[in-house]
């Protein structure tokens, strides 16, 4: 293809394009590129993990994808950050953009390299509120993938969305609510390797927990729920990651927080095609006027058909309220799990306190960090 | 009244059956003779339906017959015991009878029992229905396997070489057993080495050679015309050896070990150089057991073996060879050669001591003149599966180490003509007149232990029950201490 | 069935003879049997061909990258000839490239950055082969005294060293903060080997195979060794009489296999990836057991069979990215392809004569 | 969750069992018959997909089951047949297929994966599921968990009780001795072969329709062929000890998540892959029980004695080998 008719972008998957979470999120704002800007053409490979493709490694790829005419090549896993500024170094004339990863920020990453994020910290907020108004039981788990900066804050987000609720909506006492996180290792399952998310999660459901928010990108949170109230048990989940999560799983899906990475993609490829990329960190955050607009904002909320009106309405107010920042949760009294101090009273906490979460917060159940 | 016309069975290029006819009156008992390899497994299998014929007929009572599995022939009478025993040593005496017979979805063992009871009290067999097979003697096993056939509703019995490695109590019973199932007008086909024992019961014997009849004849039977036709030329029997005793050098004190069906039971021996012995006894009466312990092959629970008065007990088998010891195992492809592995190889397998570099040029020269010395019928790049059984015996001979000091020899003439045998131990009594060495061996034929041996020691329930040289003993002393009969000692 | 083989025989039998129609059948039948497969699914069988093809062998950086994954293959597959040879099925290649690949982090861990890289990498490999010969040790030892079918313990050793492996990813051996599936920190880059210009070919892997492709040829053929491997293979019960100790052999097939996967898995660290990572094994150990079969214990066609293997797993990399296709199907192919090498080699077996006898 | 009921926990084990116990008696009843089916890993996918693309585009979980047996007893069917009719190595067949067929089930159904199909409805036994504790535990599943329970006291009957049993077992033992009887070996060997698949067939359908409803690579069922087969050694060819094998197994994976939360200092992945190596290890204490030098010291030790016996076993002595007549 000749570079200056067509533009050729890559995308690395780090799941299967259709895994109805993470990857195929940005498998479809890819496709929203290539119709947004009409010279584009997305080249794109899923499965970019070890595990599912033994011996290929990111620079091999990325190789691949230049050779066929990409010049901007974008990974979308944390775990993919050593291969993809190792590649970036290789070709320092190719734009590349690292989701999730913070090498722009650090300095680590070569000029060429920029990282893109979505406050999901907001969404995960809005389920964790979701949950609160549900749970008769009053125990709420996270379904953990990995643990990691990112998956901290994530967590702690939902956790501090859930105790607004159950003090500041609900006013029953922080004592009776319980939040744990179970952590199974990886962003999906592979046997042998992590933990059985549907064995965590049913066992979840048998230990007295009535919501389970998924942490991570694949569907065994709702599909374990569903079984449960089949066998006639009062159970809800909340999927993570992709807009369409709930279809399927209408009885028991409570809503689902989700990335829409289309708008970013489309600025920074447009950007690149200008030719005016500057190295840049972005952590992008929802369009507060109308969180649901796929071309504006950046991380939504889904209702879902198990949320009942009280907590539906509830969940609008305290939506608006973070919106104007009349609710700000990251805002101290707040401690670590070990008691150490992660904001003084009335400190409210800035993008790198947040972004580098070092412990989960006391109040809640689970590991801060592998031992 | 069974008619065989005109059998032929190749295998590969050998012509096991070539154009073989006989007849199998009804009521009589009918023996086939030949040497090994003539081909009276194969027809007699062909006779059963376990295998098919290339070409050929077989009519009973003049109605052709085409035997596509052993069932059919058995819907028309046909039973065989098999050369090598047919039956299922995990399960028990009473499943083993059943297996074949019962059909349905129920098992009506009582019915069974029944029957199995009346049958082996009418041949005075007594089994017990509900041990396992294993730990019956192969006499015990063929007693089953008869009971089967006859269940089976048999009237033609085939049996191929029964008394290999059984007693003469047992070969009494059985032969008793025979006579009086042709009192009921069964008859009975009887394939066997043993010229006595086919002498004894047969009415008719057919010999067989090279997978033609060469001969048939009816009582009364002449011994040296029948061996004509089993054998074109008659080796001379090598006799017994007769050389002055040579010192102790190996002994065995208080010996004990587990294994085969008896194990060994504190076995006291010295042998002297120029021994021969031969050690008699039923199958699994510990002489196996015996030679593998010398061998270092099997360990020793307690006791001591002592080579020159140096104790060797624990010490590896290896050992044990590099100090002259060594084994031949009976059974050649199972424990003696190596299936896939050319007569060249072999050589070079066992040449001493071994050099890192293996010299195939060395190797192929002597392997060429191994085949001329002891006449083995094949290449020096033949593999040895290919080989018959008596030439793997003659390679297992030239295999042997220079100068051996004691060989243990398990059954070293089983499965060969007379011939063979003699040539075998022709060779074999050369070692102990240039090499001062003794040679232990087993065999279940007590003459031939009588013909070659100066000593014997008789093997029951583990113990050594008789130790005398040849020269002292009979036969017929033997043959009480085998069955293990008190003798005074 | 048998008859009619026999029928049949004489005619079908002068063509098996022949080699070149042997090979050529078989390639053809698994190309009817794959582009079967591939229609069924509604994939075009030639563009996927073409696109395996140019995919693995168009430029001169993805042929790199088929040697990159052509080194590790070949050395695991040679380990593997010692142990068929003697009639093992060491399923555990992958957990001894596992413990390989920790061997060498370990030691590369120890002397970071040390002034003299080279004796390091030295000191890696070797302990690498230590490694993965102790782990293959491991499961002759199960095999020979524990008395467990080798083939359950390669497996359960797999296990172990899966665990293993997570346990120091996740653990003592995690980057600060995180613990991810993403493996260890880098390794200083003075300790990567180098590679040959604007390819993935390290020259010392590359080298360093080749010669143990010669000196197995050599051991296998010419030294006792190599005879008793075999004979112990073909009869263990007689191979005692020819003065032979099985479970040593077994043992020593067991430490040459593990050695070389061991090595294998430093060729992935120190190579490859640039750290340890879970699934640093990359399949290649089962993938090498096929390689065997296919090349029919026969060292001289492994490592072209090898090569083979190593162009469909890169160039199936096309069919995702091109064609959209899972790249799973290179497996299929591969696994198709010994399947019926099997079967026609089998016929082949059957239908030449057992070899004559006269007296010479 | 570390209030958890007991109850719950046993429940969770016998379901996880189910599909375990399938797989390996399935793969018992091949053995016995002298052949052994070592693709079980790749079977189970290959299964496990079938039933779920199938199930999911009629809308029948049960043609989903069907076709998954088929397909089990079909992959079967290539090993006997390369193993009779080829005389290839059932060991090498078996372990090749285990790789193909896992390639192909993640080939075809890959445009499948992460789908939301159909899957088995639960279906508690009336009464039964009412009784205190054990109604939960036992009762309270659904239908193939039910049929696992049949099946089990079925195929040891079969077995052990009636003449056909017998015959697969002579197979196994002696086929010659069975030829000589009438008995085609090679004919049973193909049946045996062919049902012993169909179970594996059922196993993998049971994962991918309700134990790990749903498609995807991974599914979740890798390893577990391997386990299988190792469990048939654990139960001694023996169906009642085969089958407390594998609740063995599946008690040890449930307990991993437990264990977790109580020694959080074990990074989680050590206890899932724990199970795996401890099952195939035993199979050490089983040979070790058999050594002499033991059972002499087990003497008198009536208890010890007891569990070496309930441990000894022996395999179809004509296992894996070829025969011909
Ligand atoms: N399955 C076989 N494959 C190849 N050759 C065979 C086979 N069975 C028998 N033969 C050959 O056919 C010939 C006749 O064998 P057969 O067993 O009938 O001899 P036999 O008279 O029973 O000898 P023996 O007294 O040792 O039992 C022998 O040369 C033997 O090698
Ligand atoms: N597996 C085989 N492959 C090829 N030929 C064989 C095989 N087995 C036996 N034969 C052939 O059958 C012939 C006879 O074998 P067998 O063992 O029956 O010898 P035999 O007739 O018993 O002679 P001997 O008295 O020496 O044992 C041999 O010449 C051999 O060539
Ligand atoms: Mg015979
Ligand atoms: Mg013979």
């Amino acid at each position: 293809a000749q570079p200056d008719q067509t533009f050729t972008f890559g995308l690395l998957l780090v799941g299967p394009m259709n895994d109805h979470g993470w990857s195929q999120a940005h498998f479809e704002a890819g496709k929203y590129v290539e119709e947004h800007l009409k010279s584009s053409k997305m080249l794109y490979i899923d499965k970019v993990n070890p595990a599912d493709r033994p011996g290929i490694t990111i620079p091999q790829l990325a190789d691949d994808m230049i050779e066929k005419g990409a010049r901007l090549i974008i990974a979308n896993s944390d775990d993919m950050s050593d291969g993809i500024i190792e590649a970036a170094t290789m070709h320092p004339d190719i734009y590349f953009i690292h989701v999730s990863g913070d090498g722009a920020l650090t300095g680590k990453a070569p000029k060429n390299l920029s990282n893109v994020m979505g406050r999901m910290e907001y969404g995960k907020m809005m389920a964790g509120f979701a949950a609160a108004m549900t749970t008769k039981t009053g125990k709420i788990a996270y379904l953990g993938p990995l643990i990691n900066d990112e998956t901290r804050r994530l967590t702690v987000s939902c956790y501090l969305g859930a105790r607004y609720a159950w003090e500041h909506v609900l006013k029953r006492k922080p004592s009776e609510l319980q939040f744990e996180v179970s952590w199974i290792g990886f962003w999906f399952n592979i046997p042998g390797v992590t933990s059985d998310p549907t064995q965590v999660t049913g066992s979840f459901f048998n230990s007295g927990y009535d919501v389970v928010i998924s942490g991570i990108d694949t569907s065994e949170a709702s599909i374990v729920a569903n079984q449960k109230r089949m066998a006639k048990k009062d159970v809800y989940a909340i999927p993570y990651d992709y807009k369409n999560a709930c279809d399927g799983a209408s009885a028991v899906c409570l809503g689902v927080p989700y990335y829409n990475w289309g708008p970013s993609y489309v600025d920074l490829i447009s950007q690149t095609m200008k030719g005016n990329l500057k190295q840049q960190w972005l952590w992008l955050s929802p369009n507060w006027q109308d969180i649901n607009n796929p071309d504006t904002s950046h991380v939504g909320f889904i209702k879902g058909p198990a949320l009942s009106d009280i907590a539906s309405k509830a969940l609008d107010l305290f939506i608006s309220d973070m919106g104007t920042g009349k609710i700000q949760l990251f805002k101290g009294p707040l401690n670590y799990q070990d008691g150490s101090v992660f904001l003084a009273p009335d400190e409210v906490a800035n993008d790198k306190k947040i972004w580098y979460m070092e412990q989960l917060l006391s109040g809640m159940k689970g590991q801060s960090r592998v031992q | 009244m069974i008619e065989i016309i005109d059998i032929h069975k190749h295998y590969g290029h050998v012509k096991a059956n070539n154009g073989i006819s006989m007849t199998i009156k009804d009521g009589s008992i009918h023996a086939i003779l030949g040497e090994n390899g003539a081909g009276k497994s194969t027809l007699m299998k062909i006779l059963s339906g376990y295998i098919h014929q290339n070409s050929g007929l077989i009519k009973i009572n003049d109605q052709i017959v085409d035997f596509s599995s052993t069932s059919v022939a058995a819907t028309f009478g046909i039973g065989m015991l098999y050369q090598d025993p047919m039956d299922f040593p995990q399960l028990s005496v009473i499943d083993n009878f059943m297996i074949g017979q019962a059909k349905g979805i129920f098992i009506k063992k009582r019915t069974f029992l029944n029957r199995f009871y009346h049958l082996s009290q009418s041949l005075g067999f007594s089994l017990e229905p509900d041990c396992l097979v294993k730990t019956l003697t192969v006499g015990e096993r063929q007693q089953l396997e008869i009971l089967r056939l006859l269940s089976l509703g048999t009237q033609v019995l085939i049996l191929d070489e029964p008394t290999t490695g059984i007693s003469d109590l047992q070969k009494d019973t059985l032969f008793s057993a025979l006579t009086r199932l042709t009192r009921d007008g069964k008859s009975i086909v009887l394939v066997s080495h043993k010229l006595e024992d086919v002498e004894t019961l047969c009415d008719t014997i057919t010999v067989l050679r090279q997978g033609r009849v060469s001969g048939h004849m009816v009582k009364p039977f002449d011994t040296n015309k029948l061996l004509d036709l089993m054998f074109e030329t008659r080796s001379s029997p090598p006799g017994r050896l007769v050389t002055s005793q040579g010192p102790v050098f190996f002994s065995l004190n208080q010996v004990s070990a587990k294994g085969g069906r008896v194990g060994l039971k504190n076995l006291n021996l010295k042998i002297h150089q120029h021994d021969v012995i031969g050690l008699a006894g039923l199958e699994g009466s510990g002489q196996s057991v015996f030679l593998k312990v010398s061998s270092g092959l099997l360990p020793v629970q307690s006791g001591t073996i002592c080579l020159d008065n140096k104790n060797i007990v624990g010490k590896s088998h290896v050992y044990f060879q590099n100090s002259g010891i060594t084994y031949l195992p009976s059974s050649r492809l199972e424990e003696g050669l190596v299936p896939g592995l050319s007569i060249t190889q072999h050589v070079s397998l066992s040449a001493r001591p071994k050099p890192l570099i293996v010299n195939h040029k060395k190797a192929l020269i002597s392997s060429r003149d191994a085949i001329d010395t002891f006449h083995i019928k094949a290449r020096p790049d033949s593999y040895v599966e290919t080989l018959s059984g008596g030439n793997q015996q003659r390679l297992l001979l030239s295999l042997l180490p220079l100068k051996p000091r004691l060989l243990l020899l398990e059954n070293p003439t089983r499965g060969l003509d007379l011939s063979s045998a003699y040539f075998v131990w022709n060779h074999l009594q050369a070692f102990c007149k240039t090499d001062h060495t003794s040679i232990l061996f087993t065999s279940s034929e007590i003459d031939e232990i009588m013909m070659v041996s100066n000593r014997i020691l008789v093997f029951y329930d583990g113990k050594v029950v008789l130790d005398k040289k040849t020269a002292e003993t009979t036969i017929h002393e033997i043959g009480a201490a085998i069955a293990g009969k008190s003798v005074h000692l | 069935m048998k008859r009619r083989m026999e029928s049949y025989g004489k005619m079908v039998q002068l063509l098996f003879m022949n080699p070149v129609f042997f090979i050529g059948i078989s390639l053809l039948l698994v190309f009817i049997m794959t582009s079967m497969v591939l229609i069924l699914t509604g994939a075009p069988p030639f563009s996927v061909y073409k696109q395996i093809f140019l995919g693995s062998l168009s430029t001169g950086s993805k042929f790199g990258h088929v040697i990159k994954a052509w080194i590790p293959l070949t050395l695991c597959a040679i380990g593997l000839l010692y142990t068929f040879r003697i009639n093992l099925w060491n399923i555990g290649v992958e957990g001894q490239m596992i413990i390989g690949a920790v061997f060498c982090t370990f030691i590369i861990r120890l002397f970071p950055n040390s002034p003299y890289p080279i004796m390091i990498l030295f000191l890696a490999f070797f302990s690498s082969m230590m490694g993965g010969a102790l782990w293959a040790l491991l499961a002759g030892f199960l095999k020979t005294k524990g008395g467990v079918n080798e083939i359950f313990a390669g497996l359960g050793l797999n296990f172990v060293a899966q665990g293993l492996i997570l346990w120091l990813i996740f653990g003592p051996w995690k980057r600060p903060g995180v613990a991810s599936m993403s493996g260890t920190e880098i390794i200083p880059k003075g300790l990567w080997l180098s590679l040959i210009e604007r390819t993935a070919i390290p020259p010392a892997g590359l080298i360093l195979t080749f010669l143990a492709l010669f000196v197995t040829y050599l051991l296998l053929k010419y030294t006792k060794i190599g005879l008793g491997l075999k004979a112990i293979g073909l009869n263990p019960k007689a191979s005692l009489l020819f003065g032979l100790k099985p479970s040593l052999y077994m043992l020593l097939a067991m430490v040459f296999g593990g050695g070389l996967a061991g090595f294998a898995g430093c060729i992935q660290v120190t190579g490859v990836y640039h750290r340890l990572i879970p699934s640093i094994s990359s399949n290649y150990g089962y993938l090498a057991l096929l390689v065997v079969m296919l090349s029919n214990y026969d060292i001289r066609l492994v490592p072209i069979v090898s090569f083979f293997f190593s162009c469909l797993n890169v160039g199936s990399i096309q069919l995702p990215m091109v064609l959209h296709i899972d790249s799973s199907l290179s497996g299929v192919i591969q696994g198709s392809l010994v399947l019926t090498f099997l079967a026609l080699h089998a016929l082949h077996r059957r239908l030449s004569t057992p070899k004559e006898i006269q007296p010479s | 969750m570390n209030d958890f009921s007991a109850m719950m926990i046993l429940s969770s084990i016998i379901a996880a069992a189910c599909p375990i116990i399938f797989a390996a008696i399935g793969e018992t009843i091949t053995e016995k018959s002298g052949v052994i089916n070592l693709s079980l890993d790749g079977t189970i996918l290959l299964s496990a997909m079938t039933a779920f693309v199938i199930s999911y585009s009629t809308g029948s979980v049960f043609l989903g089951f069907f076709m998954a047996s088929l397909v089990g007893g079909f992959v079967a069917l290539i090993v006997v047949f390369f193993s009779i009719y080829l005389r290839v190595s059932q060991v090498a067949v078996g372990f090749v297929l285990t790789l193909t067929c896992r390639d192909l089930a993640y080939f075809i159904g890959n445009p499948y994966s992460r789908l939301l199909g159909p899957q088995v409805q639960p279906l508690p036994i009336p009464f039964l599921s009412d009784l205190p504790f054990i109604g939960t535990a036992f009762f309270s599943h659904n239908v193939v968990v039910y049929v696992c329970y049949i099946f089990f006291f079925f195929s040891w009957f079969y077995i052990e009780k009636t003449p056909m049993g017998h015959i697969l077992k002579a197979v196994g033992e002696h086929p010659h001795a069975a030829y000589s009887r009438g008995i085609h070996p090679h004919r049973i060997q193909l049946i045996y072969g062919f049902v012993g698949g169909v179970f594996v067939g059922i196993a993998g359908a049971s994962y991918s329709l309700f134990m790990k409803a749903g498609w995807g690579r991974p599914q979740g069922c890798e390893g577990i062929g391997w386990i299988a087969l190792a469990l048939v050694i654990f139960g001694g060819w023996n169906i009642s000890r085969v089958v407390i094998g594998c609740y063995l197994f599946s008690f040890l994976q449930v307990m991993g998540i437990f264990f977790q939360q109580w020694f959080p200092t074990f990074p989680s992945p050590v206890f899932q892959v724990a199970p795996f190596p401890l099952m195939i290890f035993s199979l050490v204490i089983i040979h070790v029980s058999q050594n002499d030098k033991i059972r002499e010291w087990s003497k008198d030790k009536n208890v010890i004695l007891f569990f070496l016996n309930r441990f000894s076993h022996s395999a179809p002595a004509h296992l894996g080998k070829r025969f011909h007549v």
